[in-house]
């Protein structure tokens, strides 16, 4: 029995962090991000050569096959530095989406390799707002979908349908048209695809298998809770240490109690989300029935504790926290996008309210 | 408990309204130029305002203002009347809300006759000179300083957090002139043009993405010694006088309520799998401890504005209205944002963005808020100290850290 | 325009806190309460000689006749002590259920007097669980009412019924019976009143008028809140001074910053609470339309802010404020009925929503 | 990550699942009788614990423990599995969970040799005397004082908070022995029988209406001197040693979410207009909300347990639990409370009363429990300054109040 990381798990995620603070540091994130350069190719290709992008790529197609815990532990490591790259959508989603599929052994050995990237619109699943939703003729794929995550500059894009299906759609297919989505998070990039009777890739057919793509949902807000966990590691370091070196009425800020009580409500809230995330992510595999509940559970509760930590980090750094230069907020935003993607809270609990079973009266 | 108006006050709401009406197409106008100095038709509305008594009301006539009486009840009026139709309510600028009220305690008659006049209508543009970046919550602790030299003061320094530094004329400036007097003691407080040499703005931008406040830099910047308000050394009592005054016009009461109004009107447009989100029961939950509090705080300042009437201390209940407010507008905005969703998250010049970023740039903003003038923290301290009489914190000893 | 208390407010609320003071400070509260004596003839005298019980009543019955903001305003007193009488139902609920019946004449001016007491059951028209609610049938009653405020020793009850109507039925009626419910708050009692075909006085035929009842819901959940913010002042105040008397660490407690913030967030919280209770008592004559509303406004916040304070009152008050010796707990005691009482705040919100029109979808 | 047993903790679960299978008679017979001192049939079950290694697992033979290694897991898995079938853990006092682990890491060969055999075996209980009304937080104030006459200690003063002090043989005691040293320097660890003549125990209500504590009241208590564990003016120190041990079996990890099952169930019941509780939105969402943390926390414990296992210090993912878990079962009473509305406001005997009062114990008592043994302060204290290395308080300057 071993509830915690495993060497090599450690090992991993040490890598990718080693990785991201040579490569995304405070001055590097703001020169990127400020830049608009979210997709770096030399960060891509240093993720894919230490197997990230590839992580839940079976091996026969280039990759590592490791598991969704492994994939999410990137993902928090990527957040811990917020690095502004596509990975969720590339490593996490589109892997899970082709698997089995034709279409697999064209698009996942580029994908694992960085040489190609696919952005994932799977966000009406969570729930649709009008005017939205992919519907599928034959193999012609209509309408729009928003907030496909990691779809700009993207060579394709992985687009859930009404029915419940799955297309893939390349990014040159007449009738296809990608607008970027301007999100407060200047490090990942949505879009928004809208077809035209468009020549589609049938992943999933409407209807045949609806437990891939609640999947798929489930692997996604895992994925953006680890990701929203490992901006909460850096925003709660970031703010003990800024109180340890702040000065204001002759000591440090950190030695006042309201400010360790602040700090201390935030470890706190933070330390049990670490158990909660990796039983979500290990759920995938090991319990699969508990999966999309757990997910819920860590989407929901990571979104709630993520407010609260990016808001009272910014509120500890006092004025500086509310400056560009200082730079934590790019962590408070990400967190903030991280929250509302693929269902905020409000939205998940809902479906987690269902995933048991209970009804629900008007 | 009577909430009706006298004769006399229908009668001034009515006045106020007709006016309003009656000047809707100078008010309409943009009120400052692009830099965001006041503009022809910002320092024509300024005027009129001051001549019907809604701004610079107590303000002496010989010094350019109304120089009528106090009346809180006509000043809730208008201002009630001017955030209903949404009528901008006049200059708003530092060296209005807080040098002109200074120097009318302590300036002498030479300066209110100098700068008063030009200050109120608009011609001379200030900036305050009081945060530093070791100055925040312990305001006091400022560094800038001013060394004499002949006839002159030479400052050199920094100053952070000073909007409108970037066009203003004048900046009223808080800078250590005695470095060996207990640090509340040492402290003057001056005058000074922007234009003086050795005086660097740079633009600092701020987590929304703009530049809403600068930085400010001095090296070797020369100021005749006779530019002080009160005397040398006395800086911070004479700031201190500034800093409870309150602007001439009232803020809004009704902000959050109208903020919550606008969320009622996305609830009732918006639709999730063909639900309008209005009908959403956790969201009505949510809108409903938010309307509650929004509700509470309006008629909060009800309750304050008649302890104003009648000339009674309102205590704690003063003391709590930047920490509730604050929080509420952070919070509001956050619930709205929540209610977007995805299309929360837009900014900028996104495709599908909503009220113009409204929600997320308050969700900041307000943050700033709740940080600026004083973190949530010291507003507690100040809660429980001058409000429930609870000690200071006790000061550490010597070399305890 | 005088949003805050007149004179005469000003006058009564003193004259009610000064009785309290003098008759039921914490030793007397202690042991009234520990002896099951919560309804002292002596008390309840007193209160009728101030005119407390009779402030509803018009003058023609023997009362004072003046309105809900006042009869609140004794509550709120009553509350600041946690005073051990029945007040809600016989001088608030009864007088507005009474009003203009036939049976006004015979019972207001001894509910004014004290020398009667009802207990008021209209707990069924904010939620009604299965097994409970009393059906009419001509002029007799049948079933049961749960939670019958001030039940128990009354010389009758007013009970909602299930088809919105108001009875009112004689102790002695036969075919009725009374039982005492305990909840945690000795300070007040509540009953279970069942009926079989009990002949009733019909205050209102089913049907008639079903804002008659509203009214009564929204003026005991004011009421209630106005208990509950007497409580409160009271909680916070002792929190306040114990914190200045209580010291650790060779220095009072109360210059502890997180202690000082403990007391400065109740402050915070509670002072606008005046303000809006106030108004909703205020509406119920000055804005009827708006009464319901506000009336739900004040009760499910107050009981919210109540949950803050009654807990860390306790909490600033450490061990001691655990204990029974204290007497702090008939405070957090008394929050904790008022809370539930004429409904949660869940269920008061959603009350609230309908009020506003707003469908609510399954 | 691998949450599958080996064979060996397999095969160990199920010995303790057949054990509990065949000793279910005996161990639901009650552990103790009225007074609340250990029952004929606690004794024997704690015997047989003993035996099986269940509790006292690590304590020598010699003393009458179980005299085995320690194994982390398998306590685990006996604590999963009493809780799951609700068998009783032992015999739970303060002189097993306290004392004991005290004497065998600080006593002399004698005291180990005379008390631990009786107070593991329930032979004699022990209470706890170190809070004070005038040492709380600050526990090191402690003021009951002994003074040296002949070849006794005198000892005056008082104790609060002294559960099982009402039917208890002994009391370990901390007294301030030399009341010129520093506050944690002049402290001794004594050994007090509690028929000593001088002693008067009086029970503690609390606000849940029971005396579930004491105070106990000392007038010129006369102890030998060679009852003390450690030397004089080192109490404190030895108290310490005693206050990082943890019990022998572990606390049910799955706790919270116990108790959240028995609210869903009564949400599953009841209805309200008709509609059953648990298809309530609004009851949902909040329920949903405690399940997410409570799982975490269960999960939590599986962390701590693992980094228990590898012999890794956790560091502040130990000392959050305290706070956390407190906090959760207080929360999910009141929300119980809520869900069962106005019948949850029921108590003591009253008709309708559901689970016998659980909710409105639990919410009360677990209040207690976040304000016992160090407030939440205390406990947000402890995560900043040794979890996350921020500095202590600094020391208030002399007559800074």
């Amino acid at each position: 029995m071993e509830f915690g990381l495993s060497e090599e798990q450690s090992m991993l995620t040490d890598s990718i962090r080693r990785f991201a603070d040579q490569n995304v540091d405070a001055e590097a994130l703001k020169s990127l991000v400020d830049g608009g350069e979210i997709a770096k190719p030399s960060l891509l290709r240093g993720l894919a050569e230490l197997g990230a992008l590839g992580i839940l790529t079976p091996e026969t197609a280039g990759g590592s096959g490791l598991g969704l815990l492994e994939a999410c532990l990137v993902q928090q490591a990527l957040g811990r530095n917020a690095v502004p790259v596509p990975f969720t959508a590339s490593a996490i989603l589109a892997p899970l989406a082709l698997a089995e599929t034709e279409a697999a052994e064209a698009w996942l050995p580029r994908l694992a390799s960085g040489e190609a990237r696919v952005g994932v619109g799977i966000g009406e699943a969570a729930g649709r707002r009008s005017g939205t939703g992919i519907e599928l003729l034959g193999t012609k794929a209509s309408g729009s979908a928003r907030f496909v995550i990691d779809g700009i500059d993207a060579d394709g894009w992985i687009l859930g349908t009404v029915g419940g299906g799955l297309v893939l759609v390349e990014r040159d297919a007449k009738g296809s048209s990608c607008s970027a989505l301007t999100t407060i998070d200047g490090t990942r990039g949505c879009a928004e695809v809208t077809l035209d009777a468009v020549q589609a890739t049938v992943l999933l057919e409407d209807g045949a298998d609806p437990s891939r793509l609640a999947r798929m949902l489930a692997a996604g807000r895992t994925a953006l809770a680890f990701d929203t966990l490992g901006a909460c590691e850096r925003m709660l370091e970031r703010a003990v240490a800024y109180a340890l070196e702040r000065k204001q009425f002759g000591r440090v800020i950190g030695s006042f109690q309201a400010v360790k009580h602040l700090c201390a409500e935030m470890a706190a809230d933070l330390e049990p989300c670490h158990s909660l995330l990796w039983y979500a992510a290990y759920a995938a595999d090991a319990y699969p029935d508990e999966f999309e509940l757990m997910a819920c559970h860590a989407k929901a509760h990571m979104g709630e504790v993520g407010q609260f930590i990016a808001r009272t980090s910014t509120e500890v750094h006092g004025g500086m926290g509310f400056t560009h230069e200082m730079g934590l907020h790019y962590f408070f935003k990400r967190i903030g996008v991280n929250r509302q993607l693929l269902g905020n809270p409000d939205q998940v609990r809902q479906h987690a309210a269902a995933l048991q079973g209970w009804r629900r009266a008007g | 408990m009577d909430l009706s108006l006298s004769e006399h006050y229908e009668h001034y709401r009515a006045n106020v309204r007709q006016f309003l009406e009656d000047q809707r197409e100078l008010w309409q106008q943009p009120m400052s130029d692009r830099d965001g100095r006041p503009s022809e038709a910002g320092r024509q509305w300024q005027a009129m305002l001051i001549e019907q008594g809604y701004v610079c009301r107590t303000i002496p006539k010989a010094y350019g203002g109304h120089g009528g009486e106090a009346d809180i009840l006509e000043s809730f009026i208008a201002a009630e009347e001017f955030h209903r139709v949404g009528a901008p309510t006049g200059l708003a600028n530092q060296g209005i809300s807080m040098f002109v009220p200074t120097l009318l305690e302590c300036g002498t008659p030479e300066q209110k006759e100098r700068w008063i006049r030009p200050t109120i209508r608009g011609e001379i543009v200030w900036c305050q000179g009081y945060s530093e970046p070791g100055a925040g919550s312990d305001l006091a602790n400022l560094q800038t300083r001013a060394t004499e030299d002949g006839d002159d003061f030479v400052i050199s320094g920094q100053k952070i957090w000073t909007s409108s530094a970037h066009f203003a004329d004048m900046m009223f400036v808080l800078v250590r002139t005695e470095p060996d007097a207990p640090k509340h003691k040492g402290i003057s407080y001056l005058i000074l043009p922007m234009d003086t040499p050795g005086i660097e703005v740079r633009p600092l931008k701020t987590m929304t993405g703009r530049a809403e406040f600068n930085e400010v830099f001095f090296t070797d910047v020369r100021l005749p010694r006779d530019q002080i308000v009160g005397e040398r050394g006395e800086g911070w009592q004479v700031a201190n006088t500034t800093l409870k005054h309150e602007r001439g016009m009232l803020g809004d009461p009704g902000q959050a309520n109208a903020m919550l109004a606008r969320v009622v009107k996305i609830m009732e447009e918006e639709t999730v799998e063909g639900v309008r989100l209005i009908e959403h029961p956790l969201l009505q939950d949510r809108l409903l401890r938010l309307q509650a509090r929004a509700e509470a705080m309006k008629l909060h300042g009800l309750r304050l504005l008649t302890c104003g009437l009648k000339g009674e201390d309102p205590g704690v209940a003063r003391l709590i209205v930047k920490l509730n407010g604050t929080i509420l507008n952070h919070e509001i905005a956050a619930f709205a944002i929540d209610v977007l969703g995805e299309l929360g998250t837009l900014y900028g010049d996104s495709p599908h963005l909503r009220d113009k970023g409204f929600w997320q740039t308050t969700h900041m903003f307000s943050l700033g808020l709740i940080i600026g003038g004083g973190t949530s923290q010291i507003q507690k301290n100040i809660i429980s100290e001058r409000g429930l009489g609870m000690p200071r914190e006790p000061k550490p000893a010597a070399k305890g850290a």
